[in-house]
């Protein structure tokens, strides 16, 4: 290792990155391997509960969320090329999508609450069986999908605040780097998210 | 080893293809659910969704970039959460 | 930050002695007071004292000096994993006091008990989360570090087989504990939201939790062996004087393990009503486990052969370590078979199989490791007599506290029973009255442990005459470990080439 | 041996384990004393410098690799051969339905009997399906080696043959709460008549006939009366716990006729003498065997318990598992005891308020239908509600409860 090894190592500082992401798949994964047995058990109380989601709302976040990773991408490459500019209002446009994101999420939940679905709720317990865990599942994901969007969004609010700052520069991106991968994986599992629980019809 | 890490910078017009083909392909999988392929459907969500995890990890995360340890590392962890469900499923289909 | 590490395990042992202690006596308390101590025991042993152990306080100290790093790869990050321990540990303690009483289900919190049971559970439960958080930055350091920082020279095959064992290790916590995270926060919501996940009644399924906690819970019990393990292939060479033999079978056998350990769990279930095909596959792989543990225990004792043995307290710690896993290990060989577990499942045969292998097999091994590194952190020396003298007594009343567990387990004692039938009387009391002579060999281990730290003879670099890096560098090692580049050129074992022998 | 020709559950499982432990056992035994061995050859007292540096032998380590290799798939065989013995059951077996609650078992036969003990035919195989009401038990019997859990929703089994009779301890294994460690029962296995006794009649007179032919068969009646009229000797009627004066060569004493006291009676009449009787009594001792004493103290017993033991209630608070949590003889348990509790003062807490309340007949039923609502001091909040619970029903349970203040 060079001599500066201890803070410049790239690879390490990727390297833990990418481990980190792993636990985050396996959080995940976790919950993908409930909904699978589920579905197993109860495949038409899962059509049932899909055709209750409103695909337009899933759907619309998808593109955001795509979009959004799409923007980081183009920051990073941004900054790799030493346009300050261009990488910051990219990240503007990333921090944006993912409020967007969270607005929506919030109107569809407060529509499915109201008409009676949540968790716990004696709506639920009178549906078929299955039900009850389809939509537990699926605010359970949601939810904590939701979170870390939340967080996503915090971490790159920081490292905009980094790159205004000239604490990230062209010279040094990991942060900024790390912060994207950060983003892609919520994108990521958004991705699963999507058509196994708003296109199972 | 060059300076920065091989710091590999990807041209925005990739990155704009492969957001592109994602938009495509997440159409597909909402047209495709409309289909009943019976038992079908679920896999070909799955497919087309590990298409995208695939684009996405690949060019937005700079994988295709990385050198081999973290293709390695990446794989590990994929075949890890693969045998968690598989096992799993031992149990629950054939109770 | 290091030395903080050590302290807190400190301060844990003497958190844990009311504990356990307690636990065996069986008469004078109400059983809703016994469920909510072996609970807490449990989990405080499992949770806090055995998987962070070996890793945190030795792993921290130790593994990058043996690589010739100068510190871990992401120093900020332990920091940030120590602080969440503590406070992680603290909920778990503060769950004791409020809210509805302490937790009573068992340090595995099956559903539909755990949903529904009145006491604190969620707050134990989100402790226990955030320690789990905690093993993870661990273990993702490690990882780093072990592919990141090795000094040059210290290629794959010279590292030291105790940073071999944690390189597996790491990866379990990396891969693992997130599955039991996302099992924590479902009783979370079971218990907060009534999700349902696992309520019959509303179509889920309580076998599924127990799917999801073990797929954490099983590697788990690699992530607190395999540590002790690298200690103990680290000591004997040492005490031996020769290279240990077949350095690279432990090696390839501690990957081995922590592979194949991921692929067992459901062991844990076998009456649970799983499908028989289920208990067909991991009956199997269950005993594929134990082979590269064998081939680990037939290495060390042949490690031994024609040496030149010097039996100081590490090495007795070592040797006592042996015998006792492999007690708990054969053991466990009962549990694996389909047809003995369902005999033995769920009864006093398990404790006993689980003490064996979690105190006699890692609870030695961090014994030996505390006698084996301590010394050179704190660059004084322990009166060794006694040392040995209080690893016999423990030795002693250990076998009398869990060998008449597993009997007693056999005729039939289920486990977490506060009262039992008269038959089970005689072998309870035995086990009993030896849970006083461990406890009195542990004090005596501790004060004199202690004492020698503090007032014993000044060592130097070597008191043992070891040939890896840890014992090249000063007593006790610098802030940085190093000054300047080091370069390796002989395996961790060769004690010729090191000049020490 | 096949599965199929396993006529007890306990043989597969025996064989397996004797074959690990046989096996472990050479394996420690030879670990330790290579390992005692070693240090005491290679003591560096005897070797100063060690006599090899060798480091690795591929043989030995392949060696060492294949034969445990094979032992232990031996070993997997052997588990998972003793394991489907377990799991195939014997066509024609018996088979008696099972639930667990918090903490108690109850047992359905298929004509409807329902007992809190299992109650089975010896040298017939018998399955038994479990599922629990609340939260996770298991079934075990450690005499036949089987457990299996009872799971809310999930229906499991269990078969096993007692093939001699005799009364077998059942445990339940999986922690379940307070009660846990008092969920406990038996397997009575009786001889095949008795058991067709038991299952046709009812438990009580098949006892008490028993019991009556005994004390035909020897004689007893001819001068104890059963219906509290005196005769020869002191009537029958209520002489369990019976406060008795008694002559012991010659002076008075007075003793409560517990069950050491009647057995003497019995073995050794002349021993005691109850006042104002002769001593003419024979001693029965050498013909009378134990199995016939114990059956006659039990009838004693039977016939001295409160009359709430043939209340419909009764047998209504033992199946619906009330008996789990609350005692019938005063000793608190998870929840107040039985016994005097009609029309006591209970402090409970309602809302998290002190309240001191008669249980009568009102607070009772809504402690029965509404348990979270007010609960009794000293006691956690557990008892679940009833909801399937008949009125009828009810009132019995409340004149059950009447019967035992
Ligand atoms: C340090 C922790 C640790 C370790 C290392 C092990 C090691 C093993 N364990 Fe154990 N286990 C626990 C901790 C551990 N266990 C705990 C905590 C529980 C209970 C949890 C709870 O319910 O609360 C448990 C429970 C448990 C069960 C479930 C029991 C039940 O509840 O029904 C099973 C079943 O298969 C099992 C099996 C094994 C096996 C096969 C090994 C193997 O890895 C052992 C391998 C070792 C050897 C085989 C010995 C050494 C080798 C020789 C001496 C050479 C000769 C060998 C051969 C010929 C093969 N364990
Ligand atoms: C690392 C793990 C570990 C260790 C070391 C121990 C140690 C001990 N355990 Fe524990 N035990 C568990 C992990 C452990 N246990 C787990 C996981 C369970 C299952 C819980 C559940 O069912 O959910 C369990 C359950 C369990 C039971 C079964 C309860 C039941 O099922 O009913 C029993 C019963 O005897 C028991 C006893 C003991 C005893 C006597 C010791 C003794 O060996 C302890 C001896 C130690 C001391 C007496 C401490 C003295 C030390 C000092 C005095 C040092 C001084 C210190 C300083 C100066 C810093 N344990
Ligand atoms: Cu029921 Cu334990
Ligand atoms: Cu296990």
């Amino acid at each position: 290792m060079s001599e500066a090894g201890h803070h410049k190592d790239y690879e390490g500082a990727k390297l833990g990155m990418w481990l980190f992401l792993f636990t985050e798949l396996l959080l995940f994964g976790g919950l993908f391997i409930l909904y699978g047995v589920y579905l197993n058990r109860y495949p038409e109380a899962f059509k049932a509960g899909g055709d209750k989601l409103n695909v337009f709302f899933g759907g619309g976040n998808t593109v955001v969320l795509l979009t959004s990773s799409l923007s980081v991408a183009v920051g990073i490459s941004a900054l790799q090329k030493g346009n300050k500019k261009l990488c910051l209002g990219m990240l503007w446009v990333t921090i944006g999508s993912a409020l967007l994101f969270l607005v929506n999420k919030f109107f569809e939940w407060s529509a499915k609450i109201s008409h009676g679905i949540y968790p716990g709720s004696a709506h639920l317990k009178e549906m078929i069986p299955g039900e009850s865990v389809f939509f537990g599942l699926y605010y359970i994901t949601t939810g904590l999908h939701g979170i870390h969007v939340l967080l996503g969004a915090g971490i790159l609010t920081w490292v905009a605040t980094l790159v205004r700052s000239d604490k990230v520069h062209q010279g040094d991106f990991v942060t900024l780097e790390n912060a994207g991968l950060y983003w892609h994986l919520v994108d990521l599992v958004w991705i699963f998210i999507f058509p196994l629980y708003y296109l199972i019809l | 080893m060059s300076e920065h890490g091989q710091g590999h910078i990807i041209n925005y017009s990739t990155l704009v293809t492969v957001w592109l083909a994602l938009l495509v392909l997440t159409a597909t999988t909402v047209a495709v659910s409309r289909l009943d392929l019976g038992a079908l459907n679920i896999w070909a969500a799955l497919g087309i969704a590990c298409c995208k995890m695939s684009l996405v990890v690949a060019f937005f995360m700079h994988m295709k970039y990385e050198n081999r340890l973290f293709q390695w590392f990446l794989f590990i962890a994929l075949v890890t959460l693969t045998i968690f469900i598989g096992l799993t499923f031992f149990d629950v289909l054939y109770r | 930050w290091s030395v903080l590490s050590f302290f807190m395990v400190g301060v844990l042992l003497g958190l844990l002695i009311r504990l356990e202690l307690i636990a065996p006596g069986f008469n004078m308390m109400s059983p809703q007071m016994y469920n909510s101590l072996f609970t807490l025991h449990g989990v405080v042993m499992i949770f806090l004292f055995i998987i962070p152990g070996i890793p945190a306080a030795f792993g921290n100290l130790v593994m990058p000096i043996q690589i010739g790093a100068e510190d871990v790869a992401f120093p900020r990050l332990n920091l940030l994993s120590w602080y969440l321990y503590i406070t992680g540990a603290a909920l778990a303690v503060f769950s004791l006091f409020t809210g509805g009483g302490p937790p009573d289900t068992g340090w595995t919190f099956y559903v539909p008990f755990s949903a529904r049971t009145t006491t604190n559970v969620s707050l134990a439960v989100f402790g226990v989360f955030v320690l789990g958080f905690s093993g993870i930055l661990t273990g993702l350091n490690f990882l780093t570090t072990i592919h990141r920082m090795r000094a040059k020279g210290m290629t794959w095959t010279r590292m030291p087989l105790f940073t071999w064992s944690l390189y597996a290790t790491a990866w379990v916590q990396v891969l693992a504990t997130p599955i039991l995270a996302i099992t924590l926060v479902l009783i979370m919501a079971e218990r907060i939201l009534s999700a349902g996940m696992f309520d019959p009644a509303q179509g889920g399924d309580p076998v599924m939790y127990q799917h999801l906690f073990w797929i954490y819970s099983h590697p788990a019990v690699y992530i607190m062996i395999l540590p002790g393990m690298g200690v103990v292939s680290d000591i004997i060479p040492v005490f031996a004087r020769k290279p240990v033999f077949g350095y690279k079978a432990i090696a390839i056998s501690s990957v081995a393990i922590a592979a194949a350990g991921s692929l067992v769990w459901a062991h844990h279930m076998f009456v649970s009503g799983m499908s028989d095909l289920a208990v067909l596959i991991f009956s199997a792989l269950t005993f594929l486990v134990a082979i590269p543990s064998a081939i680990k225990v037939f290495n060390w004792v042949t490690t031994l052969h024609r040496g030149s043995i010097t039996l100081d307290p590490p090495l007795s710690f070592a040797l006592c370590f042996i015998f006792l896993f492999s007690i708990g290990g054969l053991g466990g060989l009962f549990l694996g078979a389909a047809a003995t577990d369902v005999h033995v499942t769920d009864t006093h045969f398990v404790v006993g199989h689980f003490h064996y292998v979690m105190f006699g097999g890692t609870g030695f091994a961090f014994f030996a490791a505390m006698h084996y590194w301590l010394p050179k952190y704190f660059g004084r020396m322990y009166n060794k007599n006694i040392a040995n003298l209080s690893c016999v007594i423990m030795f002693i009343g250990f076998n009398l506290v869990y060998l008449s567990m597993q009997i007693v387990g056999y005729e039939g004692m289920p486990r977490r029973y506060y009262d039992y039938l008269p038959q089970f009387a005689t072998l309870n009391l035995i086990s009993t009255v030896g849970s006083w002579i461990l406890a009195t060999g542990l004090i005596v281990m501790f004060v004199n442990l202690f004492r020698g730290l503090r007032h014993g003879e000044p060592v130097g670099r070597n008191p043992w005459g070891g040939a890896s890096l840890e014992w090249m560098v000063a007593t006790p090692p610098p802030l940085e470990n190093f000054d300047g580049e080091v370069e390796v050129t002989h395996g961790p074992y060769d004690f010729k080439k090191a000049g020490v022998l | 041996m096949k599965p199929a020709d396993m006529l007890n559950t306990q043989q597969g499982v025996d064989s397996a384990f004797m074959f690990i432990f046989w096996v472990s056992l050479l394996f420690l035994a030879g670990i330790t004393v290579a390992m005692i061995y070693f240090v005491i050859r290679y003591h560096h007292s005897r070797e100063p410098r060690p006599t090899s540096d060798k480091d690795n032998n591929l043989l030995l380590e392949i060696t060492w690799t294949v034969i445990p290799t094979i032992l232990v798939g031996a070993m997997f065989w052997y588990g998972w051969a003793g394991y489907l013995a377990l799991r195939n059951v014997p066509e024609g077996a018996m088979e008696v339905a099972a639930t667990a609650r918090m903490w108690s078992w109850n047992f359905a036969y298929p004509n409807g009997k329902t007992s809190p003990k299992l109650i089975v035919p010896a040298g017939k195989p018998v399955k038994v399906s479990l599922t629990s009401l609340d939260v996770l038990h298991s079934f075990y019997v450690p005499a036949f080696r089987i457990k299996r859990d009872a799971v809310p929703g999930m229906d499991n089994y269990v078969w096993f043959n007692a093939e001699r009779t005799g009364s077998y301890d059942i445990f339940c294994a999986e922690y379940c709460g307070v009660g846990h460690a008092d969920m406990l029962s038996t397997v009575e296995a009786l001889p095949d008549h008795e058991f067709e006794e038991w299952y046709q009649g009812k438990t009580a007179t098949s006892q008490q006939d028993r019991a009556k032919e005994l004390l035909g068969k020897y004689g007893c009646l001819g001068c104890h009366s059963l219906d509290g009229s005196k005769m020869v000797g002191p009537s029958l009627q209520g002489v369990w716990q019976r406060e008795v004066v008694v002559l012991t060569e010659g002076a008075e004493r007075k003793i409560t006729s517990d069950e050491a006291y009647l057995r003497r009676s019995i073995l050794q009449p002349g021993a005691e003498i109850v006042k104002g009787y002769p001593p003419v009594m024979p001693s029965f001792e050498g013909q009378i065997s134990e199995d016939e004493l114990h059956e006659l103290m039990e009838y004693f017993q039977s016939q001295a318990e409160p009359k709430s033991g043939q209340l419909p209630g009764a047998a209504l608070a033992a199946s619906q598992g009330c008996l789990g949590c609350h005692s019938e003889d005063g000793t608190p348990r998870v929840g107040p005891s039985f016994k005097g509790l009609y029309g006591s003062r209970q402090v409970v807490l309602k809302n998290g308020q002190k309240l001191t309340l008669t249980a009568d007949r009102e607070f009772l039923t809504r402690a029965i239908r509404e348990p979270a609502s007010e609960v009794a001091e000293g006691f956690q909040p557990l008892m679940p509600p009833y909801p399937a619970l008949t009125n009828e029903q009810l009132e019995q349970l409340l004149d059950y409860l009447e019967s035992l203040r």
